[in-house]
């Protein structure tokens, strides 16, 4: 059966990116991602507007006029980061947003 | 098609106490034994999957609740969904049946399913 | 800016709109100063009479499709609800809903009559 | 060239989705919906999170291991809804979130 929308892993490699010269650490994290399908009817825990509900309906009523809704992050965390800036200074900083918590159809 | 069998009481949300549901086929991550809460309601539907019909069952958020219980009269696939919210679990006791297959579309003489 | 409408506070059979659902703030002389970008609407009952029988005003939440400056009733396909009886108006001008327009002009009809909230046509 | 994240049309008629019986007004109404591809680099103006600019990055380095984020609702407004309730009253209703008024990528 087709995947239903969900949290997936994706750990994020920061020296594969080639940022470890700007960046001290952390030099890897797990930011996760949302996939999978946002099909009729759209549970609660993935939290969906009327309009993401008005759009479901709309698509299973004529496909090739309107896509689904897509299933994207709904709520996201921070991660600190220390970094080198361009004046060789050490600097501290929380970058918001980085990590996914939950993720929904909108 | 949609049917509400939405009980004498409202939704949990208004006097805050969320409904206990019964779940299965997709329900979320952190679900124990077939179970989720819902501010909303819970429903059960069953839609036809290649010529054979599939129950599902679970939570419905309050938003858009009154879309998605009534569900659109003509969706492309044959399915009906039924929602409740008089008591815990009440969609144990839901039983949608699919609606009448569409008759066939006669065009120039051939059947365009 | 801000969008004054005519206003009813407790007609009958209708559920009364929560305070804090106003989307106004209600004035003495039924009427409500609606917050930024609203639209006006009205809600008639045609009677089997003929006569229309005034349910319910306020203010609308802003719709482009309700950009006439005078409440002209939709006649042509209403909602099933009520048997076809219930005339529905938005428009964007103040006190647009006080009173309302029919029929939207067709090649045949006359010249719109602009009709009272009670039902008479008004002597032009 | 493949379109790239923006507001398309979307024209919502309730009584096609046969819920003329118990909404009274209005009966259609403009609803919109998001469409396209997000691509690197993810424009301003699609007001990226820090974790779908990362998600980008990643699906261009390894995209089998990784989709590219989704178009979808950064900004939605009410309508007013006037129906028919169970026991028959006449509702006044702001239904939040039914109208797209921008697109971003998530």
């Amino acid at each position: 059966a087709r995947l239903r929308c969900h949290r997936r892993r994706l750990h994020v490699n920061f020296k594969e990116m080639g940022w470890d010269d700007w960046i001290i650490a952390p030099l890897e994290y797990d930011a996760y991602h949302c996939d999978g399908a946002c099909d009729f009817p759209i549970r609660s825990h993935l939290e969906p507007t009327n309009h993401a509900i008005i759009q479901t309906l709309i698509n299973s009523m004529d496909p090739e006029s309107t896509p689904p809704t897509c299933c994207v992050p709904t709520r996201l965390s921070p991660i600190s980061i220390l970094y080198i800036d361009s004046a060789n200074n050490v600097v501290y900083k929380q970058y918001e947003d980085m990590v996914v918590e939950s993720c929904g159809c909108r | 098609s949609g049917k509400e069998t939405f009980g004498s009481t409202a939704p949990a949300s208004s006097s805050q106490r969320l409904l206990w549901c019964h779940c299965y086929h997709h329900c979320p991550e952190d679900s124990t034994n077939n179970t989720c809460r819902t501010d909303g309601y819970c429903f059960t539907m069953v839609e036809d999957e290649g010529g054979v019909p599939v129950q599902t069952a679970g939570c419905l958020g309050l938003v858009g609740s009154e879309f998605q219980c009534r569900d659109a009269g003509n969706s492309r696939q044959r399915r009906s969904l039924e929602c409740c919210t008089d008591e815990d679990y009440c969609n144990k006791n839901l039983h949608p049946t699919l609606p009448p297959l569409k008759p066939p579309l006669y065009v120039d003489g051939k059947i365009h399913h | 800016e801000d969008r004054l409408c005519a206003f009813t506070s407790n007609p009958q059979g209708v559920e009364p709109v929560p305070a804090n659902e106003q989307r106004g703030v209600v004035l003495e002389n039924g009427t409500i100063r609606c917050s930024h970008g609203s639209r006006c609407y009205g809600l008639w009952e045609k009677k089997a009479d003929g006569e229309m029988h005034l349910l319910t005003q306020g203010c609308w939440t802003h719709l482009h499709e309700c950009q006439a400056d005078r409440c002209i009733l939709v006649t042509e396909n209403p909602s099933s609800t009520q048997k076809g009886s219930y005339r529905f108006c938005c428009c964007s001008h103040d006190l647009c809903n006080a009173n309302y327009t029919e029929a939207p002009p067709t090649a045949d009809t006359p010249a719109l009559k602009p009709m009272r909230t009670d039902g008479r046509a008004e002597q032009t």
